[in-house]
């Protein structure tokens, strides 16, 4: 079971080594929607330190949605899903497996370029600290939740808007309680509370998201 | 006779066909009856003046919201575990109806928003979760409406729909939280001071007749539905040529 | 009774524009609904004959 | 060892097949014919489980094989018209991944021994994308010989294939079955297997 697992993680983590194009243009979208914010609103350093955890917050939503809808569409698309469908395992291991890859191809670089981009907007060490923090415990959910939608919308016209659609609207308490610690570090009101609420979103969807996921999948491949 | 007997396409084509227009029938008296109240009966706010009325359609429109999307819910959960079309196309008939009354709520929020805030939109809990809930009507028929085949359809829409009715809970939660920390407006809308017993009762009447009108709606609808799905079965031709 | 007259009645107390607009978007979003709905149905019913038509042709 | 009893398939609003019933024993090979849009595929997607039948019931060693899933993951190779290859990776290593997904071991001095026997062994280092589709479809079809799986259930299996590939897989075939095994395959191809019990239905009307 355990090593099935790892299989799938290191074959998606290898694939993307080979393919260190396409991950660049996740990362530096990344980058590039956060930059476009100060030139939107303008260089006013109180004013970007107070929607600088909310920008960091939903660009990285974004670009955690752009890179979610090729999850399973290149295994879909080349007949490897279905042979990983086939395989004696239960299938929301392979779902869970996948949401982990997308973690640590996407989410990692994400928290490690997340405090950069909060110096930038001005943001105190301590909430650089606790913008890391969110980050660590909320990209996982996107992942999760996020392989939902790709499952859901495999193989289908316009798939890369669709799972936008039908995922963002669930992503809204990852950005509150995410942005909200952040903001709690910085206004002194304390981010515990926000923390401990996005933890226990993660273990929610940690439980529920692969099994969905893997009967998504058998929807989508039938 | 069993449950499966009404679950039976061929069977619900015509029973859906006879039982629309009583419940149009209800929807069209009750409707009657409730704007009655919500003009003539119940009395002038002494705070909030004429404006208030909005609430008659603004409460109502938020309940069925909410109760429709839990309704779809039911269905889908139903279809997906014993494997019956019918409800599944249930679910899908009654969400542009949900949609249509998520709009109404958010739209006589805003209209009773303006004289009372001076704006027309606030950021509070209640709007924000609406908001959020047509968000989640327009995915599920976003994706219902990329899907070709059936059979994929109903059940992609169907675990979508229950992923939503998870999460709602979640949701509502998070947007009250952040509203509270970030000091929304204190005045709310069914929080008003002199919640009226008649006012109560404006709303309840108010309500039962959107809920016929949506079971009305949502009958014909699912018919149309039936009528495109079965078109190759014998009855669906026996029917098609009985109106021609 | 809460009306004197009818331009009291359309006038509510200055909020007329918000109450009407709500009641009046209500209205016209439930007879779009079933507007849409007898021209959804109309239309299957003529595509399904339609095709019914072309089928029973040899 | 495979049996199948009432099946029925729609796709769409269209039927595809209905009452649809045979029995494999080992050392037998089933041929499903039948022209194109006839429901081939969808049979043999039903036969591995990868969607379900309309009604009726797909048997392996008397159970069903939704109760054996994991067993049944053992014992079935499936090749579809995808040939689940990877453009990144060499064909050694999509040999190895295919078989860890599957839960089976991997022997590299057995894989390049496979990939040598269906003529491959001048492009085990190259990445995929190198191949051409014929040379992936050997590929695919190599995976075979080291997934030891007992029913092998092929879909068009000598699309692409040159002359001697088709020679090469109706050896494979032929000698998986007089081994023992079972297999299920589609072809337009006509297809030489002497001296093997062959089924043959056709689906569709």
């Amino acid at each position: 079971m355990l090593r099935f697992l790892i299989t799938v993680v290191r074959r998606d983590v290898l694939l993307a080594v080979r393919r260190r194009g396409d991950w660049l243009t996740a990362q530096f979208f990344f980058v590039m929607v956060v930059s476009m914010f100060p030139l939107g609103v303008g260089p006013e350093p109180s004013m970007l330190r107070v929607i600088g955890p909310g920008v960091v917050w939903v660009s990285a939503l974004l670009a955690c949605l752009l890179s979610l809808g090729r999850l399973y569409a290149d295994d879909f698309r080349d007949g490897s899903l279905e042979q990983m469908l086939l395989s004696p395992y239960p299938n929301s291991l392979l779902a869970l497996g996948k949401a982990l890859a997308h973690w640590i191809i996407n989410g990692i670089p994400l928290l490690l370029i997340a405090p950069v981009l909060g110096i930038q907007f001005g943001l105190p060490a301590e909430a650089l600290l606790i913008l890391v923090l969110s980050l660590a415990i909320g990209t996982p959910i996107l992942s999760l939740l996020g392989g939902i939608g790709a499952a859901l919308t495999l193989g289908l016209r316009g798939g890369g808007v669709l799972i936008t659609l039908l995922i963002l609207p669930l992503y809204v308490p990852v950005l509150i309680f995410g942005a909200g610690a952040v903001e709690g570090a910085m206004s002194g009101t304390g981010s515990e509370a926000h923390l401990s609420l996005l933890g226990a979103f993660l273990v929610m969807s940690l439980l529920i998201a692969p099994w969905i996921s893997s009967l998504a999948l058998k929807v989508s491949v039938e | 006779m069993n449950l499966y007997y009404y679950a039976s396409p061929a069977t619900f084509y015509p029973l859906a066909g006879k039982l629309i227009p009583w419940f149009a029938g209800l929807a069209v008296v009750l409707g009657a009856i409730g704007l009655y109240i919500s003009f003539f009966i119940a009395p002038t706010d002494f705070q909030q003046g004429e404006g208030y009325r909005i609430i008659f359609i603004h409460v109502p429109a938020a309940w069925m919201s909410m109760f429709i999307y839990l309704v779809m819910a039911f269905w889908s959960a139903i279809g997906l575990a014993f494997n019956t079309r019918l409800s599944f196309l249930i679910a899908r008939a009654l969400a542009p109806t949900g949609a249509m009354f998520t709009f109404i709520a958010l739209w006589t929020g805003a209209f009773w928003g303006k004289p009372m805030w001076g704006t027309w939109w606030v950021w509070d809990a209640r709007l924000t979760s609406e908001l959020i809930l047509l968000f989640l009507y327009v995915g599920y028929m976003a994706l219902q409406a990329a899907i070709d085949a059936p059979r994929r359809a109903d059940r992609a829409g169907a675990l979508l729909n229950l992923v939503g009715v998870i999460n709602i809970p979640i949701i509502y939660f998070s947007v009250k939280w952040w509203n509270t920390l970030h000091q929304g407006s204190s005045v709310s809308l069914t929080g008003a001071p002199s919640m009226a017993m008649i006012m109560l009762w404006g709303m309840l009447v108010m309500a039962l007749a959107a809920w016929m009108y949506t079971i009305a709606v949502s009958l014909a609808r699912s018919r149309i539905l039936i009528l495109e799905r079965e078109r190759q079965t014998e009855w669906a031709r026996a029917q098609l040529e009985g109106q021609a | 009774m809460n009306w004197e007259s009818w331009q009291a009645f359309w006038a509510m107390g200055g909020y007329g524009l918000y109450v009407w607009g709500s009641f009046g978007m209500t209205a016209l979003c439930v007879a779009g609904e079933i507007w849409l709905l007898r021209r959804h149905r109309q239309r299957t019913l003529d595509t399904l004959r339609r095709l019914q038509r072309l089928n029973q042709q040899p | 060892m495979l049996s199948v009893a009432d099946l029925a398939c729609e796709r769409g609003e269209r039927e595809l097949f209905r009452n649809l019933a045979f029995e494999l024993e080992k050392g037998q090979a089933l041929l499903v014919r039948g022209g194109n849009g006839r429901g081939k595929t969808s049979l043999l997607r039903i036969l591995s489980g990868l969607s379900s039948p309309t009604a009726g019931a797909v048997y392996w060693r008397g159970q069903p094989i939704e109760a054996v899933r994991e067993q049944y993951g053992y014992d079935m190779a499936y090749i579809g018209h995808a040939n689940a290859i990877k453009d990144d990776l060499t064909p050694l290593e999509n040999l190895q991944f295919a078989a860890a997904l599957r839960g089976r071991q991997f022997d590299s001095d057995q894989a390049v021994e496979a990939l040598a026997q269906l003529g491959l062994s001048h492009c085990i280092e190259l990445p995929a994308r190198a191949l051409s589709f014929g040379q992936r479809r050997r590929v695919a079809l190599s995976g075979l010989m080291l997934a030891g799986a007992l029913l092998w259930i092929l879909d068009e299996p000598l699309t692409g294939l040159d002359i001697d590939g088709v020679a090469m897989v109706e050896k494979l075939i032929y000698s998986h079955i007089a081994a023992g095994g079972v297999a299920i395959m589609t072809t337009h191809q006509p297809l030489v297997l002497e001296g093997v019990i062959q089924i043959s239905i056709s689906v569709g009307g």
